[in-house]
């Protein structure tokens, strides 16, 4: 069936077959490869993206047609003309990534998380990143990379 | 770019940001999956849910009705071809590409479909009918050792048991245990676990205009892939082009070529177009290299006062259903011999006898180099269980034992000679920085209020960087590896080496290296890896070899064009080139610092006025280690116990590493924080489990379980340096240590705060349940020596 | 993992989606957060012919608090985690859930009537219902009823919601400022099902003994379970230590779970009682009451 | 995956009319719960597919059921094997007719189920319950099949 989503500000119209994971249209459909699938059960968190600007998702466990009407932001939209979000100069900063398969989501669910606590504590940025799953930095660095982001987004 | 430009002139140990990281940041990394090619099918396999059967049909004419669908390959098929069967890494056995008359494993590869679409391609996997007859099922090898069912008729021996290895001195360890005043004996196990990188394995193949085959894989070893291929299929090695692009985490899992490899390359050849194959997760928990699985039966002798006379350790290894453990040729339970730890043994035995079960083939190097962690982790527990049985403090008994820091080079009982170390200094400064002496205080107290607190130990060596070609190969091919190093007119240059990066930043740390050495600016050398048609030929990135290998050949390659430069250097300051000295990351006229040239201007003489000299500059060198590197740590864990819940809480970690020369501070500790954590996670979440009948019990991420940064401890790092005498930079390698490390650690501090009642071992995973087990069995029977399982 | 093929339709209204629901019967599911469908579905175990998507119905967005707590069919975990009232703590056991219900980013699709309607043998939600006496609003075909959550829970994933119809919210009644409640998980990790878990909810007499006790427990039977002679032994008492003690050794009776990866039937047994006496020791601690 | 269930059945009939019954694949086959359509292969063998319908699980299985008749004993074994969901279930079925007082029969049965695949490993939790009601259901149905015959 036909949808039109906006992926980072572009309209897209496709025609979908229903059962298409949303992670696979923007992949597939889109060729916005940044978003990645890990797991089969929406366990590693590695798809999510944020649906109409607040919601983190895990587009592993949504139908492209349920977007249909909808935003959606990807990796491939968090910088803008030229310049890294703050969240991306974070992750960079802190070394806050080694492998990058996991770091789209990451970011992702930092960003929602920070729209909704400003300023939250190692507690709380370890509590709201609990559904995304890193191998490789032991989420030491990537919750010093979300702490700078927070500081940037307030001075900012 | 970035303010680490005006840093080049002391490059090496510089916390460089990495020079990767823009493209993953933006979403621009190139993963396999990532690549859509015009005309390409997507491949999806069946499998077995049976782990030992006799196939009596397979029907795949429903299959090749579901719309899209364009193929089905079976194992006759593949027989047929003469691709049957796939050689396993070190060459003693080989493994069914698709299932040949039996399965041997449940989710074994049965049969490939290739389709239009992803979901066509999974909807004609669903319409394969596939019938069994179920075999007996040997679920583990101690019932494999009976041999009343044998697995693998197809081999010679008509046995379950795959090899004995054995190294050390058996009768002079055997008299020393018996004079022993103190002996311990255990069994440990180490469980089966998997290294489940983020990014599952896959593949697209195809094959170009010319009739090459184009073959883009998530490899650790692309150049081992070209030969295998080449090997397997018969291509010449000239039309294979194996490209590992950015790799999702590899740890190991992404070493061997899998059936699934195979099929897609057979349907590339087949249908003429290109042939995209992405595991499920399920596929990669349940199919791909586990690792682990020995189980160690360790004996450890001493005098009264504690001083170690001999160490025995038996162990029986689970190599499932086909022996594709990826070790060096000639060391088929790979560097088990390590197993003699940081302490100087005169005497000690090591055998290791495999054997083949209905359980996934593996038994890859997961995140350490071959069985270091298996042996580490049986040492650094029965040095606990030693202490306790003694009485002596583990850190005092550890102390006591350690080799000497005058003793290195330290040739040690099983065979390997320690290039260095200084064991008291870094435990020491554990020691100090934890704060023992107020935590065994608080202990203390919290002993005499019925608390269950835990200081736990693991002062561990290990042995990369494989490795010397006298001793070592894969497949025959000698395990150096290799650089090629080329300086651009401006300056500017590349590296390209036989290595291939997963997250542990060789585009940072290689540039960093080749700036080091010529005095130029890290930013503006490009690092190439992973593509068979432009770098030179290399073993590839696992067991902590990349530095210790792959590092040395960067510098000495650098080194080369250090020397080619100064007869060119020479040439422009127009004396001899042994009045030319390099100093100061620039060439001068020996004793006059008025008249230097910098590496700039000879690399841009160099195509522009080389005088007498050949033009150009670049060099290639293809290292063979004189020996390995023997990185060595003090690891602290400290945990607190709910005695209601058997909930285990790390409280504090802390790891002092003693990794030679640090290249870049910043990739060290990430890849110090990441092995913490895979080790958390092996001692107390990951195990990958098979039930009576043969089923995988963990066959995804809501059971194969990965810790999330709520349950991930904090890390603390302190280091200590200790060089590589024969490493040309210094440096040992880091990655694996953490993970070969800290699961002792761990299990030692759990140990130590049941020890009160009497508990002396626990295996991993430590579950909840089995801490509370071991607290209530140890109330209901007091005074006994308790052990859960 | 990529789900059989199905058809799509989508609701903007209850109404829409109950006459989805009647043309289409037994092959069409309701989907809300489908944070546990979906999943089935990518493993071919579900594999419904129609899928109707509630989603858009924003009418049933809503969580309300007037005479009763009505939270609607597509309200979020999400959102109940951060509704203002949540800390209040009298809405103590239901803030405690929606904070440890799957994983952040789950809760954020997640909703509180699918997770009753899924009536997983493990859930949280179902739990919290039963302890906090909730009622279902079911869109039948002879109009909307309510069903009382102990008659709700049939079975193992299995509800009083027939063919053809729909839950569309879920009422709490509001407690008074006597009135505590608390949930104890214990899971292997973010993300997982209970190995074991316990809700309870305590109303007080002025004279400062329980009116009323709600105790239930996860994944203590094929669904949810309430421990009824718990709640009769605490009603009418005193909070005391050896109180809340027959009250957990009562849970840890009634216990009845599977072994499965998470533990042993006597392990799962024996947190059963844990869980409940920690609850127990939360709620007073919240009604400022020292057992 | 493996599950265990028994259970008896009392039955007023004498125990020749339940042993008849038991042995009679198209008796039998009437008595599988939720079936959807069944084919009797010979008098030892019969197939069916049965619909699952358990919360989001929802499909059919297809069974292989093979009698294995001991007279003398009045023992009824049966091999149950197939599946569904690309996994595989296979079950035994006991049941031993014994004479109870009066003019009664004892129905004794114990099953076992191992399952094996998606279903063991993503569903069992859903499915676990499925398959006791398979067979305790199967059973009941005998039971009540006879007296219906019998009045």
């Amino acid at each position: 069936m036909n949808v039109r989503i906006t992926v980072n500000g572009v309209v897209y119209e496709r025609n979908v077959e229903p059962r298409t994971l949303l992670a696979y249209f923007l992949r597939d459909d889109c060729r916005l490869t940044g978003t990645h699938v890990g797991c089969d059960t929406s366990s590693c968190g590695c798809c999510v993206v944020v649906l109409d600007g607040e919601t983190a998702v895990k587009s592993c466990a949504m139908f492209a047609v349920q977007a249909d009407g909808h935003a959606i932001l990807t990796v491939e939209g968090l910088a803008q003309s030229g310049t890294l979000h703050p969240i991306q100069q974070g992750f960079w900063d802190q070394h806050g990534l080694q492998c990058g398969y996991c770091t789209p989501g990451m970011m992702l669910t930092s960003l929602a998380l920070l729209k909704q606590n400003a300023t939250p504590s190692e507690a709380e940025i370890r509590e709201g990143l609990a559904g995304n799953l890193c191998r490789c930095t032991g989420y030491q660095n990537i919750v010093k990379a979300v702490q700078q982001a927070a500081g940037a987004l307030i001075t900012t | 770019m970035s303010t680490d430009s005006t840093k080049t002139r002391h490059s090496l140990g510089v916390p460089m940001k990495r020079k990767e990281d823009p493209r993953f940041l933006q979403g621009q990394g190139h993963y396999v999956d990532d690549i859509s090619l015009p005309g390409m099918l997507s491949m999806a396999i069946v499998r077995s849910p049976y782990p030992h059967a006799t196939i009596t049909t397979i029907d795949i004419a429903a299959a090749l009705t579901v719309p899209g669908v364009k193929a089905v390959i079976t194992g006759k098929d593949l027989e047929a071809a003469g691709l049957g069967w796939l050689p396993t890494f070190h060459g003693f056995d080989k493994q069914m590409v698709l299932a040949i008359g039996k399965v041997l494993f449940q989710y074994q590869e049965v049969a490939a479909v290739f389709a239009d679409t992803r979901a066509a391609a999974v909807d004609g996997a669903e319409a394969v009918r596939v019938e069994y007859e179920p075999l007996p099922v040997v679920p583990d090898p101690f019932t494999a050792k009976k041999d009343e069912v044998i697995l693998r008729p197809d081999r010679e021996a008509k046995t379950n048991h795959i090899f004995h290895w054995e190294v050390g001195d058996r009768d002079a360890t055997m008299r020393a245990l018996e004079q022993s005043a103190t002996r311990v004996s255990r069994r440990i196990w180490f469980q089966r676990c998997h290294p489940a990188p983020l990014e599952p394995c896959g593949c697209v193949a195809l094959f170009d205009a010319m009739g090459r085959l184009q073959f883009h894989v998530t490899s650790q070893a692309p150049h081992v892939y070209r030969t295998a291929l080449s090997i397997v299929t018969g291509i010449p090695e000239d039309k294979i082009h194996v490209i590992s692009p950015d790799l999702g985490g590899g740890f190991g899992n992404k070493v061997p070529v899998y059936p699934g490899y195979v099929c897609a390359v057979v349907g590339a050849l087949k249908l003429g177009r290109p042939v995209k194959w992405i595991e499920t997760r399920t596929e990669n928990l349940t199919s791909t290299g586990f690792a682990r699985d020995y189980h160690m039966d360790v004996e450890l002798g001493a005098t009264a006062d504690g001083t170690l006379t001999g160490l025995r350790v038996s162990t029986v290894a689970d190599h499932g259903a086909f022996d594709a453990a990826a070790d060096p040729t000639k060391y088929p339970a790979g560097m088990f011999g390590i197993v003699t730890g940081s302490y100087a043994f005169p005497v000690a035995h090591a055998e290791v006898d495999a054997y083949f079960t209905n359980k996934a083939p593996g038994g890859i190097a997961y995140r350490c180099s071959f069985r270091v962690t298996e042996a580490s982790y049986a040492i650094e527990r029965a040095m606990d269980i030693l202490a306790d049985e003694l009485g002596i403090d583990p850190v005092e008994l550890r102390r006591r034992n350690f080799v000497k820091k005058e003793q290195f080079p330290y040739a040690s009982a099983l065979g390997f000679t320690y290039d260095s170390g200084d064991y008291h200094q870094t435990l020491q400064k554990a020691l100090d920085t934890i704060g023992y002496t107020d935590l065994l205080k608080e202990q203390a107290e919290k002993r005499l209020r019925g608390e269950l607190m835990g200081i736990g130990f693991s002062t561990f060596t290990e042995v990369v960087g494989a490795g010397p070609s006298r001793h070592f190969d894969i497949l025959g091919i000698k395990m150096f590896d290799s650089a090629e190093i080329r300086i651009h007119p401006t300056g500017a240059g590349v590296v390209r080496t036989g290595t291939k990066s997963q997250g542990q930043g060789h585009e940072t740390t290689w540039a960093q290296i080749v700036a080091e050495e010529l005095g130029l600016d890290p930013q503006n050398i490009m690092v190439e890896e992973g593509d068979t048609d432009t770098a030179p030929y290399g073993l590839g990135t696992y067991a902590s070899r990349s530095t210790p290998v792959a590092g040395a050949a960067i510098a000495v390659a650098a080194r080369r064009v250090r020397d080619k430069a100064r007869k060119i250097a020479a040439h422009l300051l127009e004396v001899g080139e042994a009045d030319v000295e390099w100093t100061d990351y620039k060439f001068q006229v020996r004793g006059v610092p008025s008249r230097s040239v910098t590496m700039k201007e000879v690399a841009f003489a160099a195509y522009t006025n080389p005088g007498q000299n050949e033009p150009g500059l670049e060099a290639t060198n293809y290292y063979d280690p004189p020996n390995m590197t023997f990185p060595s740590g003090a690891y602290v864990a400290v945990v607190d116990i709910d005695r209601e819940t058997g909930e285990v809480r790390v409280r504090r970690f802390l790891a002092v590493d003693d990794c030679g020369t640090v290249i870049n501070p910043l990739v060290v500790e990430g890849q110090i924080h990441g092995g913490l954590t895979e080790g958390f996670a092996i001692a107390f979440m990951q195990e990958i489990q098979y039930d009576a009948e043969g089923n995988n019990q963990n066959t995804n991420f809501t059971d194969y379980l990965l810790p999330t940064s709520l349950e991930t401890p904090h890390w603390e790092t302190a280091k200590t340096v200790t060089p590589s005498p024969h490493h040309p930079l210094g440096a040992k390698g880091v990655g694996e240590s953490p993970n070969v490390g800290s699961p002792a650690a761990f299990v030692n501090a759990v140990v130590d705060a049941l020890s009160p009642l009497g508990v002396r071992h626990i295996d991993m995973p430590i579950t909840r349940e089995k801490v509370w087990r071991a607290i209530r069995d140890a109330e209901t029977r007091p005074a006994a020596t308790v052990s859960a399982r | 993992m990529i789900p059989a093929a199905f058809e799509y339709v989508r609701a903007h209204s209850e109404d829409e989606a109950f006459a989805h629901l009647q043309q289409h019967g037994s092959d069409a599911r309701i989907l809300a957060g489908g944070q546990s469908l979906i999943p089935a579905m990518r493993f071919r175990l579900a594999r419904p012919s129609v899928l109707v998507d509630i989603n858009e119905a924003k009418e049933l967005s809503y969580i309300r608090l007037d005479g009763t707590l009505a939270i609607g069919a597509i309200a979020r975990d999400s959102a109940i985690e951060r509704a203002p009232w949540t800390g209040d703590r009298r809405w103590g056991l239901l803030r405690d859930v929606s904070r440890v219900v799957a994983d952040p980013v789950v809760r954020q699709m997640g909703t509180l009537v699918g997770s009753l309607c899924h009536n997983d043998p493990a859930g949280d939600w179902t739990t919290a219902a039963l302890a906090a006496r909730a009622e279902v609003v079911v869109r039948g075909t002879a109009g909307p009823r309510t069903v009382p959550i102990d008659n709700f829970l049939v079975d193992s994933f299995t509800t009083a919601v027939g063919e053809g119809e729909m839950a569309v919210a879920v009422r709490f009644p509001v407690p008074d400022d006597r009135t505590a409640g608390a949930y104890q998980k214990i899971e292997r990790k973010v993300g997982d099902f209970a190995t074991a878990a316990a809700a309870v909810q305590v109303s007080l007499h002025a004279n400062g003994t329980i009116r009323d006790a709600g105790v239930a427990l996860s994944a203590a039977g094929p669904c949810a379970v309430r421990v009824q002679e718990a709640e009769q032994l605490l009603e009418g008492q005193r909070p005391s230590g050896e109180l809340i003690r027959a009250a957990a050794d009562a849970a840890s009776r009634s216990s009845e779970p599977q072994a499965d990866l998470r533990g042993s039937v006597e392990y799962k047994k024996h947190l059963a009682g844990v869980l409940v006496a920690r609850a127990l020791r939360q709620v007073f601690t919240r009604l400022g009451v020292q057992p | 995956m493996k599950l265990q269930y028994s259970g008896q059945e009392r039955i007023a009939a004498s125990p020749d009319v339940v042993w008849a019954f038991v042995s009679g694949p198209e008796k039998v086959l009437t008595c599988v719960p939720e079936l959807i359509e069944g084919t009797v292969r010979d008098p030892s063998h019969f197939e069916a597919v049965v619909r699952v319908a358990v919360g989001p699980v929802r499909g059919r299985f297809t069974f292989k059921f093979q009698m294995q008749p001991d007279p003398a004993a009045r023992r009824m074994q049966m091999r149950i094997s197939g599946g569904g969901f690309g996994s595989a279930v296979d079950m035994t079925a006991v049941s031993d007719v014994v004479a109870a007082s009066d003019d009664a029969t004892l129905l004794n049965w114990s099953g076992e189920a191992v399952m094996r695949g998606p279903v063991a490993a993503v569903g069992g939790r859903v499915l676990e319950a499925q398959a006791n009601k398979l067979i305790t259901q199967t059973f009941a149905n005998i039971r009540e099949r006879l007296s219906q015959e019998m009045t």
